[in-house]
């Protein structure tokens, strides 16, 4: 155990941290929720392709920097340190990307990653149906092989950046007389494809945030296959390990919000308004967990380096990061007082932040990529072995 | 001792959630949201029908004379079918204070105006010292601000405003601009400051009133919801993980209850503790309508984070109403100097420790 | 709504506090989990009968003072106030006396009511089997009519009461075919039968709280069956439903707690120790939530004397009041610091005071009288109408 | 960069748990709760033997010369086991505090007592200014003790001790009374502060690391119970609120498992934020075991409660490890002075925002 840098990792940050500063865009950017901020964000990370620093983790053969997981978080803590835009093309960098990788066709591999890597191609998830939402098995959508096509009828759902991406990935039941994780095929889906109408939702606060995607006979190549028919739910699931194992919810995310806690509570106790007495206890506590949120994994990450896999303990990660990020929120929001109610752009908002637009998106972790009690139940299962019937 | 609503006020209840089940749908608030004023003047007609506006209004300017026992309930209706209307600043906070005033002199004032608003005609605004904003400004005929210790009356001519959108689109709220004078003033000093002390905490228990009914409807509305919606081929109310959520937030609504129903008595009969008891309300209520916000979205899932479905009504309702008239927090540390540093409000009722 | 006291109700309070200040002990009683502490309190309760005080809410012809619920509060109210010992007769009063009164015979009425209200025979329950738990309709110990008598055999376990009573109640299967609720007897015991061998069971800080109690052919008179035959379950519902509608865990307990615990916040932060800076809030709280637990039963009260019953909703109070207690104990020991873990007896734990019994005591609260899981089961099927399967 | 412990770490601490597995069961503890002095010699010399409490001695003076970074797994063991023995007193803290005292001159002193405690000879005490009590006084040949910022070194034979019985019968607390003379006196003013302070963060470390095994013991206790115990016909672990009471316990205590490791690394290092790096492991570690008791007692249900069944001996471990070297509360309150009033540490490893 030795938890300094080396000077390797040193310079790396420091490689990272002048290109970002360098590149990274001085005003926020609008929304990736909305159509200019879409485009906005695509042209960002272009440029982060162009300098090399789009797909650090993914191997240089795809365009990536090869970056071990290490150099991964100090990338990142670099990347938030300047307060550099979200990435619009998180599904294909973390999610696809290292699932073509290992399940795609040389021809695959040539025809999605570069594009992936450039952002010319953005990809929506389409994981959810309205009847498989914890139930992830219950798929109902429908890939019927014609021809040289599969013909694709049902619906997806949640598909977040669905509303303007270009492609989206998912499950489809290629044999209709199938039944919960069997008969499934993973498909890659032109979303222009005849027959795909594409309806965003709005969260509650009113921004468009995830879409429902519609098939009424769609027909997508054969070609479009990711892995063997049938077996898209190990395809999914290596998916969904990827997420787990590679790309870990950045630290520097938490770290970041719970510095700002801490600078918001003094401000506000400086400004001599009403602060909850209750606060100076539970901001202390928010930024102790941020750190134990880092700490933990930096430890994963030392032990996947090692050779280690991550398996359900990632069911502990989801929890503690989602629930975290909520309890931050609302001790921000607190200190605000009846700033906190604000609409971004009311006059009374000023310098009030996007605590509020944070809180409500923190407010969906524990919900979405498997609700946390769906992670409970792994826990309890997979982890301390209690009996599942 | 006797903590039973009368027959008259159940009636009351009962009359007012079916008006508003039918009439104060969630599209009708949606289609509140939409409008510039996010007030109806049709609908305030019909709620001053049923006699709303002008439940705290004295028989003999028009209204029905009642106190805050009635209003608790009409209040909590309005809560659980999350009314927009301005029916805190006017009916539970602007009415009672206008009738102070016609008790300390201003008598030909008061008539005036609390004939008004009994007959649904005038809308009020209350402004208090612990916000920056007051809250239904655009639609008040008058608003009744503080300055210093000073109360004053202003006519809607008289002020300007500037929206301050809050993330409740139920909840308007504004900066107000305006001119206090001599001739605004309508109570000083001592009185001024009591009047408003008072009208504070008219405010603080209306609040908690609606958050009683928020917290309910937010449960009653994540009960139906998971009853229904099927995942492994089971209603996902089966699910041992959702039913405690929901009977943890069931347990502190109904242990918000009689606090409310307390602090109303409490306001009604001029208790000394009516500050402390208000308070308990805010923070007890406050807290159970937050926390069921929290349970009802995570047992809907992604469906309750939509703007599609009305959870969300609840829940910004059950977010703003907690900063509105100081924060649970706030109260929460009103009473901490109360119960700590200060004396304390008496326990409940008899009990009280020997040598107490 | 009037929540001021008659003239009628204050003279009541008058009454029982002259009563009470004249009578009470001066010093603490032993605890009645030791053999001395047991008679102490007998004659304790004794002398509480001797007074008329004994058995408050039971009717006059019974024995008792035919007070109604709010008199009942009072005395309640008046009994914590002087600081009176705890009930050793609490099964009698609260739980097995209303169900004699409902389901017994004259005879049965003549034979065990005036020994239960002078205290001369003590009851323990006898709920619980090892099997027994949170499913209580698992009963597995057996009464098989033999000529006049009932032959137990079987085991109970957590008899309140059970290292020293006189006298057990409980159910008994008295068709041995028979499975669940059904065909199950309410059973009065006299406890020095021969084959009834009783075992204390020690709390974990090892005092003697429970009893184990086996039966090897204990023969019981067939009179001393409760109700009818095969109707035990009806009759152990309505016992249950006695302890939930009249006795309602007195509200006065928390409030007193509560003070106590204001008070301590108050000593220790004069004192000029380490005080947690969160428990200002939290001591505030538990004030606060000890009222609305007063304030919930005075309506309940009210409701129940304008004919109302109480059913599910005795769920939401024992989960209300067993995590509240806990919270106040914890805040207490918190205050008390390093002195908060020594035993009494500590020449250290001087002033102390019993707040590290009181929070082993409270631990059990969740527990005992059906977990508080079992009573979030009942809230969101019987309440929120959640489907049970 | 490297948070994996060597496997020599790994290899002894898997040495330490099947020698606590096998020597330190729960029938052996509640043995010792038995005795008078609630110590065991001759486990004591087994410890010795496999290295206990040597790891922190220096080779040169008969011990292993590792450091904290190995300790905490020894420790974390000692927790898992609800070890009795006098580990934390003597071979966390007394035996570094010995080693410093060496290093600043004391240098025979130190190594006649070292070379006795890595025998197995002797134990030591360590009395610190936040506590008015010393564990292990009974039994310890040397006791090192504050007096003001003065640090001093008494033996057995100059002390009285009181018994101060406490409710974790495998926690030997007592007060002290002794007489602080130049004879006694091994360390002044800013020097005896600084070692007072290092002994004191090293005593939290070693309460972290215990805490950390008491809180998995606990779960893995509760999990295997509900495995097996049946209700309603079925094993109780197959209800989800069962499950989630167990799976909430195991996200505390892993979440703590890296900041205890981290504090180790700081102690072991000399980093300049040992003191917050220990305070935060023994706030995350002490509520992980805390939360833990709490879930555990309740799955197991009256069992539970009970003094036969077992889980009661790492309950009150939770609890008096929550009291000794600081309580969870303190160390809040300590990192809250660090974080909000202070300029705090830094974030952990790189991350800091602009401007910083």
């Amino acid at each position: 155990m030795d938890l300094t840098y080396t000077q390797e990792q040193e310079n790396f940050r420091q490689e990272a941290r002048q290109w970002l500063e360098a590149n990274v865009p001085s005003e926020p950017l609008a929304s990736f929720d909305t159509p200019e901020g879409f485009e906005a964000h695509r042209q960002w990370e272009h440029k982060l392709n162009s300098g090399g620093w789009a797909m650090v983790p993914w191997p240089m053969e795809y365009g990536g920097r090869g970056a071990n997981l290490l150099e991964w978080l100090i990338f990142e803590e670099e990347y938030y340190r300047v307060g550099a835009p979200g990435r619009v093309n998180q599904n294909g960098i973390f999610l696809l990307g290292p699932t073509i990788m290992e399940y795609g066709s040389p021809e695959q591999k040539a025809r999605f990653l570069p594009k992936m890597a450039s952002s010319e191609e953005v990809w929506a998830q389409g994981w959810s149906e309205p009847n498989a939402g914890s139930d992830m098995a219950n798929i109902q959508a429908t890939a019927i092989t014609d021809g040289d096509a599969y013909v694709i009828n049902g619906q997806k759902t949640w598909a977040s950046r669905g509303a303007y991406a270009h492609w989206l990935f998912g499950m489809f039941r290629t044999d209709p007389d199938s039944s919960r994780h069997h008969g499934l095929t993973f498909i890659l889906v032109p979303l222009d494809t005849p027959g795909i109408t594409v309806r965003p939702i709005e969260k509650i606060n009113g921004k468009k945030a995830f879409a429902e995607v519609f098939f009424d006979n769609a027909r997508v190549p054969l070609d479009n296959r990711l892995g063997d028919e049938g077996q898209g739910w190990s395809v999914a699931m290596a998916t969904a390990g990827f997420e787990r194992g590679l790309m870990l919810r950045s630290p520097s995310r938490f770290q970041n919000t719970a510095r700002k806690l801490v600078e918001l509570y003094r401000k506000t106790l400086a400004a001599g308004g009403f602060v909850d007495p209750s606060l100076r206890d539970r901001v202390t506590r928010c930024w102790v967990e941020a750190e134990a949120y880092t700490l933990n994994t930096y430890q994963t990450v030392s032990r996947l380096m090692a050779g280690d896999k991550i398996g359900a303990e990632a069911s502990l990660n989801k929890i503690f990061w989602s629930e975290l990020d909520i309890r931050m929120h609302e001790a921000a929001l607190s200190l605000l007082g009846a700033r906190g109610e604000l609409r971004p752009g009311a006059p009374g908002a000023e310098g009030v932040d996007d605590w509020l637009d944070g809180f409500i998106f923190a407010l969906a972790g524990p919900i979405y990529a498997g609700t946390n009690e769906i992670q409970r139940n792994i826990i309890a299962e997979r982890i301390l072995g209690m009996p599942r019937k | 001792m006797e903590f039973n609503f009368s027959e008259d006020q159940q009636l009351l209840q009962q009359a007012v959630r079916d008006f508003l089940a039918g009439e104060c749908t969630p599209a009708a608030v949606r289609e509140l949201w939409e409008t510039e004023t996010g007030r109806s003047k049709a609908f305030w007609s019909q709620l001053a029908e049923i006699g709303v506006p002008g439940l705290l209004v004295p028989e003999d300017h028009g209204g029905l004379g009642m106190d805050e026992r009635d209003m608790v309930l009409v209040l909590e209706e309005a809560g659980r079918a999350a009314l927009a209307e301005p029916v805190i600043s006017t009916a539970a906070v602007g009415v009672p204070l206008l009738v102070e005033l016609g008790e300390s002199g201003q008598t030909e004032f008061a008539k005036k105006w609390l004939g008004r608003v009994a007959g649904g005609e005038a809308l009020l605004a209350v402004g208090y010292e612990q916000s920056p904003f007051v809250a239904d400004a655009h639609v008040a005929d008058l608003l009744l601000l503080p300055q210093g210790k000073d109360l004053h009356a202003v006519e809607r001519g008289d002020i300007s405003v500037t929206a301050q959108p809050s993330n409740d689109q139920s909840q308007r709220l504004f900066s107000v601009d305006w001119s206090p004078s001599e001739k605004t003033c309508v109570a000083q000093g001592t009185e001024g400051a009591a009047l408003q002390a008072a009208a504070f905490d008219r405010g603080v228990l209306a609040c908690a009133a609606e958050q009683l009914g928020v917290g309910q409807q937010l449960i009653d509305m994540a009960a139906l919801y998971t009853s229904q919606r099927q995942q492994f081929g089971v209603a996902i109310g089966t699910f041992q993980a959702v039913k405690h959520r929901l009977a943890n937030a069931k347990v502190q609504v109904e242990y918000a209850r009689a606090v409310v129903y307390r602090a109303a008595h409490s306001a009604a009969t001029g208790s000394a503790q009516r500050s402390a008891d208000v308070s308990m309300a805010k923070v007890m209520a406050g807290e159970a309508a937050l926390f069921a916000t929290k349970e009802a979205l995570q047992v809907h899932g992604a469906i309750g984070y939509t703007y599609e479905q009305d959870l969300h009504v609840w829940m910004k309702r059950a977010w703003s109403l907690d900063l509105a008239f100081g924060s649970g927090a706030w109260h929460r540390a009103r009473l901490a100097d109360a119960i700590i540093d200060g004396q304390g409000p008496a326990n409940a009722f008899g009990y009280c420790a020997p040598g107490n």
